[in-house]
């Protein structure tokens, strides 16, 4: 389990290839790689976040994922600070003997970030700065996950 | 009893400070957040329903009991990832 | 849209580097990479495919996901040939404005290609070598996507 | 008519060959695997359910009607990815 929060940008090519090359038993490899979307005269976006208690979120995420699929690696990597268009924000990986944990979890690692790591995005562009808004679909995205206690890897 | 309060993102700035060490009455989460209210309106924004409470590094509900050292951060609604 | 069927190794990092810049309008990016999974006393896999059969198939796959979600990229990399444990068989990768549609069409590509592909997987171990029989789960797995045809990117 | 006929994986070895021309009667592909079948009976495992058929690079079913010059493949299960 690997779980990172940096200012530094990270090589998401790499970051698979770490994951790939781990554990010979492992048939799946699956990545969610998020990054800054251009549009609405956006210039950049800064993330601030909450240093200690996002470690510790992102870590409870990833071993929730782990117990709920079977896994050999998950991987969070979280960028903050100032980003431009097009820079890589978020990396989150999975390995698993089978395919569909391996999708899955990375699908939940991504939507219950979303809603449960102390992370805040400010975008600027040419007007100034605003915070972004909490959206409800990823309330609803996170929720179909947590309110959903059944293994969903069958 | 003593409780280091801290503020984030929108709320950090509303608030005007990053953080702040106070000495409330004895209480839960929503008990502080009513003393912070009456202490300044601009705190107002606490007490939205959108706003989370992380104490000691963990998510907490307004019903959480706050003792003495404890850390508590007023949070607006995560947008990471 | 690009699809490949290929002898040759490839490393899937460049691929989902190549994904994540392609487009400045693309907030993520989602892949699966298949590889040779160890354990029953397996040596190698050798795969066979129907050539000229297998491309249009696989850009069907990749244009049925393209038509189903918001899509920028679709991607299909798919060895065949003789592979040793853990050397990749397939890589799969999309790009979307949105994590959901990404998320989505690398399940849904990977899902469909199990049954609608021309490929078959010889296991090659110490006894000797057999022919992989089709899994039912993966005829549920694909007919989940096939028998809904409404979108599920909401 | 002359219809080129393409067997793979495990197909191809029960057959022992990878592709032969034939010159069956006019109908469809289940008419094929009837005429096959009784030329053969190593032909059988064309008639099993699970056994997918490919004509001029796409899927079909058995109803499907043949013309002159179509290649057909037999399939066994797909096991890609």
């Amino acid at each position: 389990m690997l779980i990172r929060v940096q200012t530094e940008r990270f090589d998401a090519g790499s970051l698979l290839n770490m994951l790939s090359g781990a554990d010979s038993d492992c048939g799946a490899v699956a990545s969610f790689s998020g990054q800054v979307r251009g549009g609405n005269n956006l210039v950049a976006l800064e993330l601030e976040h909450y240093p200690g208690a996002t470690e510790k979120a992102l870590t409870r995420i990833a071993a929730h994922a782990r117990t709920r699929w079977d896994l050999r690696q998950a991987m969070i990597i979280h960028r903050v600070g100032r980003m431009e268009i097009g820079e890589e924000i978020v990396f989150i990986g999975a390995t698993a003997p089978h395919r569909r944990a391996a999708l899955e979890a990375v699908s939940f690692m991504i939507d219950v970030l979303k809603t449960q790591a102390p992370f805040w995005k400010k975008e600027f562009d040419d007007q100034g700065a605003r915070w972004v808004d909490a959206r409800p679909e990823d309330d609803r995205a996170a929720a179909r996950w947590l309110d959903d206690k059944e293994d969903a890897s069958a | 009893m003593s409780i280091t309060v801290r503020y984030f993102a929108a709320l950090r700035e509303r608030m005007g400070t990053a953080e702040e060490v106070i000495e409330p009455p004895e209480g839960t989460a929503a008990d502080l957040i009513a003393w912070l209210v009456a202490r300044d309106d601009q705190a107002d924004a606490l007490a939205h329903p959108s706003t989370r409470l992380i104490v000691n590094d963990e998510i907490v509900s307004r019903e959480h009991a706050l003792k003495c050292g404890d850390v508590i951060a007023f949070c607006p609604p995560f947008s990471g990832g």
